[in-house]
């Protein structure tokens, strides 16, 4: 950032535009059917199932979430076999919380879901689920790196984009990223 | 791998002398890894028995770049991250957006889109072609391979004015039409391309050397390519045909008629010739393209500044790679809350140490070149 | 064995073949006509001045901030010889961060900044790039008689484009105060 | 020092490049720059390197390169020394340079120069045994450890016999071992560390091997001598098996006139080193094409191979000669072993069809395709069983 120029504030529309309007959910037959199942498959847990677009969106509790995943992935239902994506979105500011957001696809039944589960600041912690998505492993150091989540029973706790001094979690949106000197 | 002989084990035998592991550390500057990546392989003798992976060296931030600027400047973010696919990431960012708004693309600009993707495809299947070659030790493909990937530079100059950093399509369309001419100089390039991969093909493919160095090395099964995250090629050689072009098509997909190469040894042979094999199938949906594209608008009207609605999407497409994807939280602003890229060689990259351990150091190297990473891309 | 021996015959005849590299510094390849080099500020032949205006929307869209500028009351507009209120007073771009992204043309409105054929630029310090108003207009003007440009958008706005513009000058206005000064990167 | 330029100019050919242009006339006189800019260099000294041993390292390397060329006659009797043993001061002075490698990698105190280091001493003492064994046939084909002999052929007395032993102004030895050639060649673009073996120095691996720490005028001397050694096996090879200056012999006599003694000679040297050029530029052309080999495979192709193969040529030419067949059964007795090797080359792309691995299935049949165990391999413990057979 070049000082002189404030900061661009985020959150605040640069322009007066009230209106924010919701992408409504689309979801197809297949997402539908998939809702459905879900909502049997899991319906030990504590969970409540949402859209998002034409994704099924599915919110559970954090402990559960290592437990959900190896039977979204070993149920013959679900078949989840392909982890796509792991990633945490910071609502600290608004909600205090963050969310960790999991992308799922199953190459048998053509599914496609997001996992979703919240956990709050003073101790952000999520079961690994490196053990059951091998994958999972470096997604979950980065997010550590990132926003400080900590996976429980990760097995690699090293930092892996940030170096091994890097203080402060620099994804997070309250990290201070105007206050230092351009190189 | 059997269990192997350490200084302790080999006391404990009461063998003589002392072997000693030794660590080398290959990159960040490497001629082999390709950008800068680094790994620390440990090695008894020849053999790696431990590989650690390190990654980072090329980390900007651009994902949280990305939550300070407007949709059109990430574009140009976005052509930074797989710097030899840059129309593919493009085209990722703009689907999601697109479809987060609902919005529908002009035929023509679906069709121009395509047509930019398969072709980058192709330069960048090139391009691997000939930095493995170089990897294995073949100097000379790699310097044929720039010559054809040249041909589609000038071409996709031509239509973005750029030859790599495009920021060429935009929410709701692209930025401008074809040139004038444009196919006669794209079916020219076409055909010479054609000769020059045969060409490539007949000096590499086969050649007893090469197969020697490849046939066999670092195979991996379908099923943990599938666990660790693999895509792309990379997971097609192992026999799984998951292609998102197939799986879920975008664009105009449906319309094309192409094939999808599907390897079953999981070897660096396969993982090297089914991209040789992508590549003459992108030049034959090019031409289908060509046949198929009719006059028409490339732009849907939008707003100067891109304001998608309030939600989360994820939108992915094949990338030369693998399965490039971008998950975005809007707020309803002009920038993302939230934008997370699934880049498929961090992906790839991660299933490394499984690769190479038990492997010679020269197999690292090899293995590598096959995982194809571009390191803008595995950093971000 | 055999195909080694193809190998050989594919590397002999390429020997035959005519060469394709160029020897760069004597000779260069073309350029194609919409090259995006390093932008460049176009001039009004018939009013005999810049057409930009000081607007700042480029400066303001562009994702490196590598731009700077300042607008001045234009004089011409008072003696009635053009129809700009407004014109450029100072511009620098700093072209080691420019990063040839084409956004600044495409805000534009009044076709004043536009990517030209230049683009080989080099420089032995970090922000010895940056260039001037009078080295853009001339690299403009140069742009223009290459490749033979034509304003796209002409001078007779639309009643919409018109207030877009209003719009425009007033924000810049409103934003003069903040970045009059060329701002200074270390 | 010409060929540094014959060598990038050849590869920029095959590359469909221009290569050097800007000094001299089609940058002929880029070798003299090159030296020029190596020479000014700073020398760099690692500091943790044994200064003493890694200042000594190139000299080694570069002597025996240049002790080499005493022996090697260029026309008839036109040599710095004609030694009787030449043959064997040639297998001795070469495998003195492998030293030099070893201790360049060993003391520059970096770990890839170590690798080298380690792959240079074991590839070329490996690769030197074939050739030991090629240039003994050659001797006890003309019964003569005489360079000179080696072409010109001589009479020898056994057993109170004379006889005519084989020169090659009429057939080279290129035809009456063949066998011979072929393993001499392959293991001498090993001993000089040229494409498909050349692991000590892979930049893609070990970027330089041994010579990673060197620059300036050490740097530059391990290169002459490679170059020097290179140009070596071309003018052996041609020596050898080429008939040197003689074969085809240049005339005597042009248009009814004798031609002067001189004459002869110049025209011999001069066809001399154009057949040894011609055998340079092919070292070169197989470096612009192939790839090169793993380290296991490279032993594995020296010591199973071509060490087994200089043997039986060896036993060949020793039959033959004993029991004075005619030289034309040697070529056809070799001929089933070139086979053989021709065929323990290609075994890879024959046999199983290489090509097959890899399916392009079409669309439609994706689209059918579910996604059931039998399309993945389901073979995870195949993965190192490859290599652990190679070792």
């Amino acid at each position: 950032m070049i000082a002189g120029l404030p900061p661009k504030d985020k959150n605040v529309p640069r322009r007066r535009h009230p209106v924010i309007e919701s992408a409504p959910p689309r979801l197809t037959p297949v997402g539908e059917a998939l809702a459905k199942q879900i909502s049997d498959v899991l319906s030990d847990f504590d969970v409540s199932i949402t859209a998002e677009l034409d994704e099924v969106c599915c919110l559970v509790r954090a402990p559960d979430v290592e437990r959900i995943c190896r039977l979204l992935k070993e149920g013959p239902l679900t078949s989840m076999k392909y982890m796509r994506l792991l990633t945490v979105v910071d609502y600290l500011e608004d909600e205090a919380e963050l969310e960790v957001v999991y992308h799922l696809y199953s190459l048998e039944h053509h599914h496609k879901m997001m996992l979703k589960t919240r956990v709050s600041d003073p101790s952000p912690e999520v079961p690994s689920v490196a053990g059951v998505w091998r994958g999972a492993g470096w997604y979950e150091r980065e997010m550590h790196d990132l926003f400080g989540v900590f996976f429980q029973g990760t097995p690699d706790t090293r930092t892996l984009i940030l170096p091994d001094d890097f203080e402060g979690f620099p994804g997070r949106k309250n990290y201070p990223i105007n206050e230092y000197d351009e190189w | 791998m059997k269990q192997r002989d350490t200084l302790d084990t080999r006391a404990a035998k009461g063998v003589p002398g002392r072997t000693v592991d030794m660590m080398i550390n290959i990159g960040p500057q490497h001629p082999a890894t390709h950008g800068v990546f680094r790994m620390v392989l440990t090695v008894d003798g020849e053999r790696v028995i431990d590989a650690v992976p390190h990654i980072g060296y090329l980390h900007r931030g651009s994902e949280k770049l990305c939550e300070y600027e407007d949709y059109a400047q990430i574009i140009t973010l976005f052509d930074r991250l797989d710097y030899v696919a840059n129309f593919n990431n493009e085209l990722v960012l703009v689907m999601a957006v697109e479809k987060l708004m609902g919005l529908e693309v002009p035929e023509r600009a679906a069709y121009i889109r395509m047509l930019m993707c398969e072709l980058n495809r192709i330069t960048s299947h090139l391009l691997f072609i000939g930095t493995f070659a170089l990897d294995t030790g073949a100097i000379t493909p790699v310097l044929y391979n720039f010559r054809d990937r040249e041909r589609i530079q000038a071409l996709f100059e031509s239509v973005s004015g750029a030859r790599m950093m495009h920021n060429y399509f935009r929410v709701g369309g692209v930025k401008e039409d074809l040139p004038d001419q444009f196919n006669e100089r794209l079916e020219s390039a076409l055909s010479e391309i054609e000769d020059g991969v045969d060409e490539v093909d007949r000096l590499l493919s086969t050649n007893e050397i090469f197969l020697e160095r490849t046939k066999g090395v670092a195979r991996i099964d379908g099923v943990s390519a599938l666990d660790w995250g693999l895509s792309g090629p990379c997971l097609r050689a192992s026999g799984v045909p998951y292609d998102v072009r197939t799986e879920e098509p975008y664009l105009l997909y449906e319309r094309v008629d192409f094939g999808v190469p599907v390897g079953s040894q999981g070897d660096c042979w396969d993982r090297y010739y089914t991209r040789v094999l992508e590549v003459k199938e992108s030049i034959r949906i090019v031409r289908q393209i060509m046949c198929q594209m009719a006059p028409g608008e490339v732009q849907t009207k939008t707003r100067r500044i891109v304001r998608p609605p309030q939600g989360e999407v994820y939108a992915h497409a094949e990338n030369p790679r693998g399965d490039f994807g971008v998950y975005i939280v809007s707020k309803g602003n002009d920038s993302p809350y939230r934008l997370k890229v699934r880049p498929p060689s961090y992906c790839n990259l991660q299933a490394l140490p499984q690769l190479v351990v038990g492997h010679y150091l020269a197999d690292a190297i090899v293995v590598l070149g096959t995982l194809d990473i571009v390191l803008g891309e595995v950093d971000r | 064995m055999l195909e080694s021996i193809k190998g050989l015959v594919v590397t002999l005849k390429a020997m035959t073949q005519s060469k394709i590299t160029v020897e760069y510094p004597k000779q260069h390849l073309p350029i194609q006509p919409r090259f995006m080099g390093f932008p460049a500020l176009t001039w009004d032949e018939a009013r005999d001045e810049p057409f930009c205006t000081g607007c700042m929307v480029c400066v303001r869209y562009c994702p490196t901030q590598c731009m700077s500028a300042t607008m001045a009351d234009n004089p011409k507009f008072a003696d009635g010889e053009s129809h700009r209120r407004k014109i450029i007073d100072q511009f620098e771009i700093n072209l080691g961060r420019c990063i040839l992204c084409g956004i600044c043309v495409d805000v534009c409105n009044f076709d004043a900044i536009e990517m030209s054929f230049e683009h080989e630029l080099g420089a032995r310090g970090r922000n010895d790039n940056r260039v001037d108003l009078a080295q853009l207009l001339e690299m403009g003007t140069q742009y223009q008689a290459q490749s033979g440009w034509e304003q796209s958008k002409p001078n007779g706005l639309s009643p919409n484009e018109k207030s877009i513009r209003d719009a425009a000058i007033k924000t810049a206005d409103s934003t003069r105060i903040e970045s009059s000064e060329p701002q200074d990167v270390r | 020092m010409s060929l540094t330029w014959l060598e990038r100019k050849t590869l920029a050919r095959i590359q469909q490049r221009v290569g050097p242009s800007v000094v001299g006339p089609h940058g002929l006189l880029q070798p003299m720059a090159d030296v020029l800019k190596l020479v000014t260099k700073e020398d760099v000294i690692p500091a943790a390197a044994d200064r003493v041993l890694f200042w000594v390292a190139p000299v080694v390397v570069v002597v025996p390169a240049f002790m080499l060329w005493i022996v090697i006659p260029f026309a008839s009797g036109l040599s710095v020394r004609t030694l009787e043993l030449g043959l064997l001061y040639l297998i001795a002075v070469s495998g003195i340079g492998t030293v030099g490698l070893l201790m360049a990698g060993w003391t520059a105190a970096s770990k890839y120069s170590l690798l080298g280091g380690f792959r240079a001493a074991a590839h070329l003492v490996s690769y030197e045994i074939p050739i030991i064994f090629v240039i003994l046939s050659v001797g006890v084909l003309v019964q003569s450890l005489d360079l000179g002999h080696v072409i010109s052929g001589h009479t020898v007395e056994v057993g109170g016999q004379i006889l005519r032993m084989p020169d090659q102004n009429f057939v080279p030895f290129a035809a009456i071992m063949p066998l011979g050639l072929i393993v001499f060649f392959l293991a001498g673009l090993a001993e000089i560390g040229r494409t498909p073996f050349d692991i000590h120095h892979a930049e893609s691996e070990v970027v330089g091997g041994p010579f990673v720490e060197y620059s300036g005028a050490h740097w530059a001397a391990f290169f002459l001598a490679e170059y020097m050694n290179t140009f070596l096996i071309a003018v052996l090879t041609v020596l050898l098996f080429f008939g040197g200056w003689s074969w085809p012999s240049p005339p005597t006599s042009w248009f009814g006139t004798d031609v002067p003694e001189w004459a002869v000679r110049t025209m011999g040297a001069a066809w001399f080193m154009f057949k040894a050029y011609l055998v340079t530029f092919a070292i070169f052309w197989i470096r612009g094409t192939y790839p090169r080999l793993r380290i296991d495979q490279l032993m594995a192709f020296g010591w199973q191979t071509l060490i087994p193969l200089s043997f039986v040529n060896l036993i060949i030419v020793a039959v033959v000669v004993y029991y004075h067949w005619p030289t034309w059964s040697m070529t056809l007795i070799s001929l089933p072993f070139i086979l053989l090797l021709w065929r323990i080359i290609g075994r890879r792309s024959r046999g199983i069809d290489a090509v097959s691995t890899v399916k392009l299935m079409d669309k439609s049949e994706l689209e059918v395709t579910t996604l059931s165990d039998d399309l993945l391999v389901a073979d995870p413990s195949g993965a190192a069983t490859q290599n652990t057979e190679a070792r």
